[in-house]
């Protein structure tokens, strides 16, 4: 599950972010002299291209898990964003550069510390259904308040709500006092009437029929990006959703739409068309009539009815990239770009082996591990041409969060150090576990204070270790394919450079419920997971990643970080806040508390479609709104040059902006 | 008929032989005795088709290559090169199946994973057919159990087998003991029924009732009466276990309860050489190659066993 | 043509016909020059053991060999056909089934249980005329009636497990002859048949025959069929026809020894109390080629010339020839020899003395026995309240029609059924329900049971050195592993077995040998009492007398008390003391042997006597079939009691036939 | 009659009930955490989870749950799918499901019993001969072979050189050929072996020498006799077919993406969606046992031996 969820982001982000050119950095796999072109030839360029094209109204493409269910406030899946991306529109929405323009709100305006949000709504539009008819119901500012009154309430059991509970004013008490009316700890109020009390105590109001206002409980200068983001800020018809209970947006027949398109089939685990909405606001952008996904559930499939014409859209795997080379599909290889999404492991600081909390839990061993990967050679698994371009030392990802000065977030120092690192270093890693291993053993090779034993991480695995080295470590993974080969590699290049006579790397596939089952329980002595930059600040990550945070799966203890990351929160400017923030990811990285290593980025895609065409979604999902599709294939020479145009485009609205 | 008397007029008789010969009591009875050995027809009829014969021949080899290859070689199956210059390379001098996604040999690897493969399946066969058999035994001489067993094996048999694989991994390890239990978990039972069915036609004949006419006890009569009836039965479905033992395992490793990662077995391998099967076909062909070769095999060694210790066969 | 017996044309002619069969590896002669002809309208029987090639030789005529076997030699002719030329299925087709029809000894097995017994046979008739279907229904109703079918459309409608045995034979007789073939071949028509229902099928083809003018083939091993049916009898032996002749030249001037010895093996023929006249070993093993006469090893009257020269085909009159050397003109003094010294053997046997009941001693004692089986969730009684006494010394003969429970009643004194109702007393106690080990130890070496197939009561997998010892074993009862060994060559001797076989398996025996084993098995154990389960029924002709003598030798020399289980009243009046004639479980009458068979009084035993088949012609042609119905008993208001009608003498009847059965005692004075 | 079927019933309904209590009670045993997706477990804190599974009822014992689980039952509830597929109904995802599958199903079982029926005829009417060896060689490529290897090659070679789709669609009826062969493979191997054994254990008996007596060609008793008993033992199973017909082939479904139940009580049991689970389980016992007990009635109806009361 973790991997599609993984590969979707992934695709997501190909998707919409062609473009990380605004980031000089970065090495494009192969530079073109374009990106030097004038604004004009590029544009021509571009024109010229487009000239001979004919456009589709039709898009197939594909999804490879399951679309669970449609109910944005309470699906974990990640499946479901795209669909909602382009079903229910927020109150703002990128553009094709990634400047936030209205959307369901036509405007919009902040106080001074940006903790209070006044969103002026669209006036006269009505929700849809899924055959695309107008309803009754109008999209209202009540409609966003209830959208919150939704996900208040603990019975709806929304998703992922912890960032919107955390930082909408007086959310987190309405629904922590409705929790203890269910379970029976609070008894002096009865439901209806703490109910009743919403409107008051939280922080959402719908000031008049188009007119929604949002308090919050600290500064929020990203909160335009949340709301691309976060599925929990959008708006619902309350009376329409409670009338369906449960059932609420269970298909595409239990729902309302309010976005470009709906959903006006679904067949569930099989196929999903969408169909723009004949009475959208903004209409005349949408290019594509309609949108049709169909499940494929892996990779080989995808690239195969790709070159049959069955899709027209496929993920290139970086093994698949080095067999389509000398093919005649090797001219429409496409690098992907970016993803925000950072692959790092998890270390367990508070498991049972004894032998591992022994080490992890000391700074020389957790340096020897960060030294000893071979994060180039990882990355060849995802980009076989270029690996370097995917490497990635920091949590947050570059290119994700700016100040207001246009300063990325990861070139703040410390965080530029870390970022610039080259981690691989056997050497070093191999003197750094000496270092290690005297402190903490004996010169028998025994470790200090521990004893034989047998470990249990069952049910995931049981091993016994004998209080001496090598280190048992025990890596647990998923049992999918990509991840065993990744885990293998670990354990090839850790027990390499350390030495397998001081480390003992064991490999434990599991599947089901990795997270409940392994990381929750701590079941493990190292792990792989990603984490993405949510929106357009580090606090998405960096907050949970406290000591008590609940990203925190290790349970490592680390105060100066807390210390922090409550003075980023504290921060009076959004770049003493940045600054902080950088400083605490820095300590975290840099001390080996974790060790990220690689973006989620996979290598290569091919396309019918145009890039650049859609809005530049960067934290939310793809929405089809203005992509033109080709009847043909996308070359890479096209697309070198679409780029380049992009670039230089880009760079003139963002500096309007 | 014709009624001449076709006396043969050339040839002279003699008259002295019309006299009353010895009679020979032993020549009389002899003539009765017939020559024939059911095990020895039996191994007759079996490598009688020179194709089963060649079959024999080769999983011997395969098998026996299998167990001398890991102790003469010294390519370690589990190398993992750190430059993608040695991952999935073709076929060559050094590597004769090419190397797999991380550079392993996979001609190295194909003989660990019959080794192990066949091991597994073996002692599963084992296990299947010997628990199966002692169940099956007891089973079909107690008619009191029947109701019991037969709602036992209702039971076992519909709970889907997914239910306690994924209960299993979840109280267990993934080792090759998981993979065994979860495995063996049912087949017994399925071959108790089978070796019940047997027996029940065994249990009521007369060589049966004259043995509990003399008093004979149960133990004797089990291991007398009915085990060498059943011997060819068993031999037959142990064969049959190991081709299924064998799918199953690599259909385990497509469900997700599998062996540890590290273990190389033929369900493992094509397991992995699946996923990079359009891009690299050859990483599959060997170690696909030999599993069929196993399992073909030993499906058809187990049927043309079962033929021939059929005595309507022995002709 | 004229000087050879028959009156009417020959039809069929099969001349020095050599058939062979791979079988394993090996050639088997089953045919070693078989000659034969068929006369319009006549009946011929070919009389043999198994194996000796008879079903073989016909089965040739319609081309169903099974695939491994061959004709190798000689010619087959049908009319103007020759059929040896025939090789593909299409040829045979003209023929099989349209003029050469086929009845098999099963009826149970030999109709399709899935199918009406009405398509059976109107799809011959559809195949063969090409007649529309709703014609030949009404020709095979018409046929079924024939056959003596009562209520035939209902029935035609019915499937085959819905009918009787002797109801299906007539099916499938009917089937056989839809086609009104020239020729009907029956294999062993009867044997599967009970002795009642038997003389009624002979009776039913003998008038299909006269109606229908056809030529009858028989093949049987039952010299009593043959008297009752042949006009003309074919002896076959180790695949060739050893002698032939009409039906009385056969049965009364017989010439070939192995004719002769068939026929005095006949218990009927037996004198009570001497050994019954027996043919030594087992028939030759055709795999091995044969020299001189086939039957040469077994005859203890062989000459030298038997060993070395096969004998040719010598004629005794126009219509009797024979294929022995004794009726070579160098015989002829050795032949009249062999007469008189056969005459005076007759002359000088006695018959016993009747077993003295006087001061018989009480050996077992069965009470109300009632044995109940569940079928398809219903009880039936397949012994019910069954009472009798066995006395020391005595042979006691149950003796009923399959299925009547008198295995069952034999099994049930040998304690096989955990749960039977009544008493069994043996040596005046009881021996029903639960027994501790020493008692079970005793019953087993006092009670002692002989089954009836050898091929299925003995351990295919073990040696007869375990087999016969297997009881030693169970109970220890040698001192060391030399004992034992004596102990096993002593029995074996004692059987008749050489000890050398001990080392063997019982599928290198043959059938009369495999049930001396099993004799040997029982008697290892010294039992007093031995319940002999049909122990003959399974063997041939020629191996039936060896058992029969053994089983009495024995009991000479060991004291035995038999209860001789069997269907057959000819062996059980040969060999028993007292019969107790069973019927649906229940014993309806039991008398010492001779007052049976002289006062029969229950209309099922004397239904029953009638039926046996008697080795003579002229009896078997003029007897009387007495039929027996269970409704000739009206017991809705008088119930059946067990009944001592005289002494000795038990009858089950209710009031109103005792009193009718004692009439007829007076009668009969 | 009757008394057969209600004993029957009582029978079978104690096999289910065994069966679902045993799969429900240990479904209790899994960890509560597992209720979680893993997203959902990082975004949430205990509290929150906690107040979820209260919500769910999952906190409650194992035995009201039961009850509460069987009361719902009653009233045409079957719950909703708790992980899976969030909040949907049980009932309407198998309304979705059970079709797709059932009709895959279906047709690979006519086909399957079509021409494993044909095969096993053709390969016992040439028997020893080419027809036979070919017919088993089928036999022994689809039963020894593990059938994931020869379903991925049909997949991506097969469909290549026929010009099929590689996945199913539900409007393109030629997406459909693939799959149906896939699943009919096993089930055309099946039938044509038994078929073929039985008719040759068959060929041996009275009947069919007393039918070929009778002067009836090798082909007619072929079909009118040989084929009519073999057929019988054969039928028991078909209703078997029952099941497979709705519980689909997880493999076949996951490789074509056919939306049906094949994956579905894996995937449940390993996102632990206990709704879910017992409900199939509950589904799958039930027409198991129906299966059986329409196969012995099939027989009954086949065989005029038989009679239901003699049964057991």
């Amino acid at each position: 599950m973790k991997r599609f969820i993984a590969i979707l982001l992934a695709v997501a982000m190909v998707l919409s972010l062609s473009a990380c050119q605004f980031l000089p950095k970065l090495e494009d796999p192969d530079t073109t002299p374009a990106a030097t072109m004038q604004p004009e030839d590029a544009a021509n360029a571009v024109d010229k291209i487009l000239e001979g094209k004919t456009f589709e109204n039709v898009y197939k493409t594909y999804f490879s898990s399951s679309y669970a269910s449609f109910n944005y406030y309470s699906t974990a899946y990640a499946t479901v964003r795209e669909i909602i991306a382009n079903c229910i529109d927020g109150l703002v929405e990128p553009n094709t550069y990634g400047v936030y323009v209205p959307s369901l709100a036509e405007s919009w305006k902040s106080n001074e510390d940006q903790t209070v949000w006044t969103f002026k709504i669209r006036e006269g539009l009505k929700w849809i259904d899924h055959t695309g008819k107008e309803t009754e119901y109008a999209v209202t500012a009540q409609d966003f308040v209830d959208g919150i009154r939704y996900i208040g309430d603990p019975l709806n059991g929304a998703y992922s709500l912890r960032v919107v509970r955390n930082l909408i004013e007086g959310l987190y008490d309405y629904y922590w006092l409705l929790d203890d009316i269910d379970s029976g700890t609070v008894t002096d109020t009865t439901r209806e009437d703490a109910v009743a009390t919403f409107d008051e105590v939280v922080g959402v109001k719908a000031i008049d029929e188009y007119t929604v206002e949002y308090t919050l409980t600290s500064s929020a200068p990203y909160f335009l990006s949340l709301i691309e983001s976060s599925m929990l800020m959008l708006p619902v018809e309350y009376e329409y959703a409670m009338s369906l209970g449960e059932d609420f947006a269970i298909d595409n027949e239990h729902m309302l739409y309010c976005g470009a398109y709906y959903v006006s089939a679904f067949e569930r685990d099989k196929a999903i068309t969408l169909t723009a909405n004949p009475n959208y606001w903004d209409k005349e952008n949408v290019t594509i009539e309609t949108v049709e996904y169909q499940m494929i559930p892996d990779g080989t499939t995808s690239l195969e009815m790709f070159k049959r014409g069955e899709t027209d859209y496929t993920s290139v795997e970086a093994e698949a990239y080095l067999s389509l080379q000398g093919t005649e599909w090797a001219d429409n290889l496409l690098p992907t770009s970016h993803s925000f999404s950072t692959n790092y492991l998890w270390l367990d600081f508070a498991g049972e082996n004894p032998e591992f909390n022994k080490f992890i839990n000391n700074e020389n061993f957790r340096k020897a591990l960060m030294y000893s990967l071979n994060r180039e050679s990882l990355a060849s698994l995802r980009e076989p041409v270029d690996p370097k371009r995917i490497l990635r030392n920091t949590i947050n990802a570059e290119g994700a969060i700016y100040d207001s000065n246009g300063v990325d977030y990861t070139d703040y120092s410390p965080l530029k150090e870390i970022k610039e690192t080259d981690y691989n270093q056997p050497e070093l890693a191999k003197q750094y576990m000496e270092a290690a291993i005297k402190e903490l053993c004996d010169e028998n090779g025994n470790i200090i204070g521990c004893e034989p034993t047998t470990v249990d991480y069952l049910p995931v695995c049981s091993f016994d270790v004998d209080g001496k080295l090598p280190v048992t470590i025990c890596y647990v993974g998923t049992d999918d394919e990509a991840e065993i080969i990744m885990a293998q590699l670990f354990k090839a290049m850790i027990e390499e450079s350390i030495g397998a006579d001081y480390i003992d790397f064991q490999i434990q596939a599991y599947s089901g419920w990795t997270y409940g089952t392994v990381a929750d329980p701590l079941n493990y002595d190292i792990y792989f997971d990603s984490l993405s930059t949510g929106y357009a600040d580090p606090s998405g990550i960096l907050t949970r990643m406290t000591t008590d945070g609940a990203e925190n799966v290790g349970k490592y203890n680390v105060p100066e970080f807390d210390a922090l990351i409550e003075k980023a929160l504290a921060a009076t400017t959004f770049e003493e806040r940045l600054q902080y923030f950088a400083e605490a990811e820095a300590y975290l990285c840099g001390n080996g508390f974790v060790i990220p290593f690689i973006s989620s980025l996979r290598g290569y895609y091919m396309s019918y479609s145009v890039p650049y065409t859609s809005p530049l979604t960067l934290y939310g999902n793809t929405k089809y709104k203005g992509t033109l599709v080709m009847s043909e294939p996308l070359t890479k020479a096209e697309f070198d040059v679409f780029e380049a145009a992009y670039d230089v485009e880009r760079a003139e609205a963002l500096k309007a902006n | 008929m014709e009624n001449n008397n076709k006396t043969d007029s050339s040839r002279i008789l003699n008259p002295l032989k019309f006299r009353a010969a010895v009679f020979d009591s032993m020549l009389s009875e002899d003539t009765g005795y017939s020559n024939y050995s059911y095990w020895r027809s039996t191994i007759r009829t079996f490598f009688k088709n020179k194709a089963v014969l060649a079959l024999v021949v080769l999983i011997a080899a395969i098998i026996v290559m299998s167990f001398v290859y890991p102790m003469v070689s010294d390519v370690d199956p589990n190398k993992v090169s750190l430059f993608i210059t040695d991952w999935n390379q073709r076929p060559s001098a050094e590597h004769w199946f090419g190397t797999d996604t991380l550079g392993r040999d996979i001609w190295a690897r194909a003989w660990y994973g019959v080794r192990n493969s066949f091991l597994l399946a073996f002692c599963i066969a084992l296990s299947d057919v010997g628990i199966g058999m002692i169940v099956g035994a007891i089973w079909g001489y107690n008619k009191k159990l029947d109701p019991i067993m037969i709602e036992i094996y209702n039971v076992i048999t519909n709970i889907p087998s997914t239910v306690y694989l994924v209960l299993l991994a979840y109280i267990m390890n993934t080792s090759y003991l998981t993979l065994f239990i979860s495995m063996a978990s049912r087949g017994w039972i399925v071959e108790a029924r089978f070796f019940r069915n047997r027996i029940l036609s065994i249990r009521d004949s007369e060589y049966n009732v004259a043995s509990r006419c003399l008093g004979t006890p149960m133990r004797r009569i089990a291991t007398k009466n009915i085990i060498p009836h059943i011997i060819s039965l068993i031999i037959m479905e142990a064969a049959l276990c190991i081709p299924y033992s064998i799918g199953s395992e690599v259909f385990l490793g497509f469900v997700g309860v599998g062996l540890p990662v590290d273990a190389i077995t033929l369900g493992n391998i094509v397991n992995h050489g699946r996923a990079s099967f359009t891009l690299h076909p050859y990483q599959m062909l060997l170690p696909t190659i030999i599993l069929c070769i196993i399992t073909v095999a030993f499906y058809v060694i187990g049927n043309k066993f079962a033929d021939a210790s059929d005595p309507r066969n022995h002709v | 043509m004229s000087n050879n017996g028959h009156t009417s044309p020959k039809i069929f002619s099969a001349q020095d016909v050599e058939i062979k069969f791979n079988l394993r590896g090996k050639v088997l002669t089953a045919l070693r020059g078989a000659s034969l002809d068929l006369y319009e309208g006549e009946t011929l029987a070919i009389v043999g053991e198994s194996g000796c090639g008879k079903s073989v030789f016909t089965k040739s005529f319609i081309g169903m060999l099974d695939k491994n076997g061959s004709i190798t030699g000689g010619k087959i002719q049908y009319r103007d056909e020759d059929l040896t030329n025939y090789k593909t299925e299409k040829d045979w087709l003209k023929i099989r089934g349209k003029k050469i029809a086929m009845v098999f000894q099963d009826p149970m097995t030999s109709l399709n249980p899935v199918r009406t017994i009405g398509e059976q046979i109107t799809e011959v008739i559809t195949w063969h005329f090409g007649t529309e279907h709703e014609q030949a229904k009404k020709e095979a109703i018409e046929i079924l009636k024939k056959v003596g079918i009562n209520d035939a459309e209902y029935r035609y409608k019915q499937y085959p497990h819905e009918f009787s045995g002797g109801m299906r034979q007539r099916v499938v007789i009917a089937t056989a002859i839809a086609c009104r073939p020239e020729i009907l071949i029956c294999d062993e028509p009867t044997t599967a048949l009970d002795v009642t229902v038997q003389a009624q099928i002979l009776n039913l083809i003998r008038e299909l025959q006269r109606e229908l003018k056809m030529t009858v083939v028989y093949i049987t091993h039952d010299l009593g069929v043959v008297a009752n049916v042949a006009d003309w009898v074919a002896v076959m032996y180790a695949g060739q026809i050893v002698e032939y002749g009409t039906v009385h030249e056969i049965f009364n001037e017989a010439v070939h020894p192995y004719t002769k010895a068939l026929l005095q093996s006949m218990p009927q023929l037996g004198i009570k109390g001497h050994d019954l006249y027996s043919i030594k070993g087992t028939p030759p093993n055709l795999f091995k080629e044969i020299r001189g006469d086939a039957f040469a090893p077994r005859n203890a009257d062989a000459m030298d010339i038997d060993f070395e020269e096969e004998p040719p085909v010598f004629n005794v009159t126009d219509t009797h020839y024979a294929k022995t050397w004794l009726l070579h003109p160098y015989a002829e003094d050795y032949r009249k020899s062999l007469d008189e010294r056969d005459a005076q053997i007759k002359q000088e046997k006695k018959a016993a003395e009747p077993f003295n009941y006087t001061d018989a001693e009480k050996l077992l004692e069965v009470k109300n026995l009632t044995v109940k089986f569940k079928l398809g969730g219903k009880e039936f009684r397949a012994v019910d309240d069954v009472s009798f006494d066995i006395f020391k010394g005595e042979t006691l003969s149950l003796v009923g029609e399959s299925g009547s429970g008198k295995t069952t009643i034999g099994r049930a004194i040998m304690r096989i059924y955990n749960k039977v109702d009544g008493q069994i007393i043996f040596r005046d106690e009881p021996i029903t329900g639960k027994l501790d080990r020493q008692k079970k130890k005793k019953l087993h070496m006092e009670m002692q049971m002989i089954f009836q197939d050898p091929m299925a009561s003995l351990n295919e997998r073990a040696k007869v050195d375990y087999i016969v010892s297997e009881g030693l074993y169970n109970y220890h009862l040698f001192d060391n592993e030399k004992d034992r060994l004596e102990k096993v060559e002593n029995i074996m001797r004692e059987v008749g077995l050489s000890s050398e076989f001990a080392s063997r398996f019982p599928h290198e025996f043959s059938g009369g040998q495999r049930q001396r084993i099993g004799i040997a098995r029982s008697l290892v154990m010294n039992p007093d009492f031995i319940v002999a389960d049909e122990p003959i029924s399974a063997l041939d002709v020629s191996i039936r007398a060896q058992v029969i003598n053994l089983l009495n030798k024995l009991k000479r020399e060991r004291d035995l008390t038999y209860l001789f289980i069997a269907h057959d009243l000819s062996v059980v009046r040969f060999i028993s003391d007292r019969i107790a004639v069973i019927n649906k479980g229940r014993i309806v009458e039991l008398a010492e042997c001779e007052e049976l068979f002289a006062h029969p009084l229950h209309p099922y035993t004397k239904a029953l006597l009638s039926a046996v088949p008697y080795p003579d012609p002229d009896i078997e042609r003029n007897k009387k079939l007495l039929v027996y119905n269970k409704d000739m008993h009206d017991y809705s208001t008088d119930k059946p009691v067990w009944t001592e009608i005289t002494k000795g003498h038990f009858i089950l009847a209710n009031s109103k036939e005792l009193e009718a059965y004692r009439k007829e005692i007076e009668k009969q004075g | 009659m009757g008394k057969y079927i209600l004993k029957r019933t009582l029978n079978s309904l104690l096999t289910v009930i065994i069966v679902f209590v045993a799969v429900f009670m240990l479904l209790r045993l899994m960890p509560l955490s597992g209720y979680f997706p893993q997203d959902m477990l990082k975004e949430t804190d205990e509290a929150t989870r906690m107040s979820y599974l209260r919500n769910q009822g999952l906190l409650d014992h194992p035995v009201k749950q039961l009850f509460r689980f069987i009361g719902n039952l009653f009233q045409g509830d079957l719950g909703r799918s708790l992980t899976v597929y969030p909040k949907v109904p049980i009932s309407t995802l198998l309304a979705e499901k059970i079709p797709v599958t059932a009709a895959f199903g279906f047709s690979s079982m006519l086909l399957g019993i079509v021409l494993g029926l044909s095969l096993g005829l053709l390969m016992v009417r040439f028997k020893d001969r080419w027809g036979d060896r070919l017919g088993t060689g089928y036999i022994l490529i689809v039963r020894a072979i593990p059938n994931l290897i020869y379903l991925f090659f049909i997949q991506v070679w097969i469909s290549l050189w026929f010009n099929l789709p590689m996945v199913f669609k539900k409007d393109l009826p030629s997406s459909w050929i693939l799959p149906v062969i896939c699943l009919s493979l096993g089930s055309i191997a099946w039938y044509a072996l038994w078929l073929r054994r039985f008719m040759v254990d068959e060929e041996n008996r009275d009947y069919v020498k007393f039918a070929l007596v009778k002067g009836l060609p090798k082909k007619q008793v072929l079909r009118r006799h040989i084929f009519k008993n073999a057929i019988i033992p054969l039928v028991i199973y078909l209703p078997s077919d029952l099941l497979f017909i709705i519980s689909g082939s997880l493999v076949i479904e996951s490789l074509y993406a056919i939306p049906g139940t094949g994956g579905l009580l894996t995937t449940a049991i390993k996102s632990q969606d206990n709704n879910l689970v017992q409900v199939i389980v509950l589904m799958y016992a039930v027409l198991s046992v129906i299966g059986v007990f329409l196969g012995d009635l099939l027989v009954a109806a086949v065989d005029p031996r038989i009679k239901l009361t003699e049964e057991e």
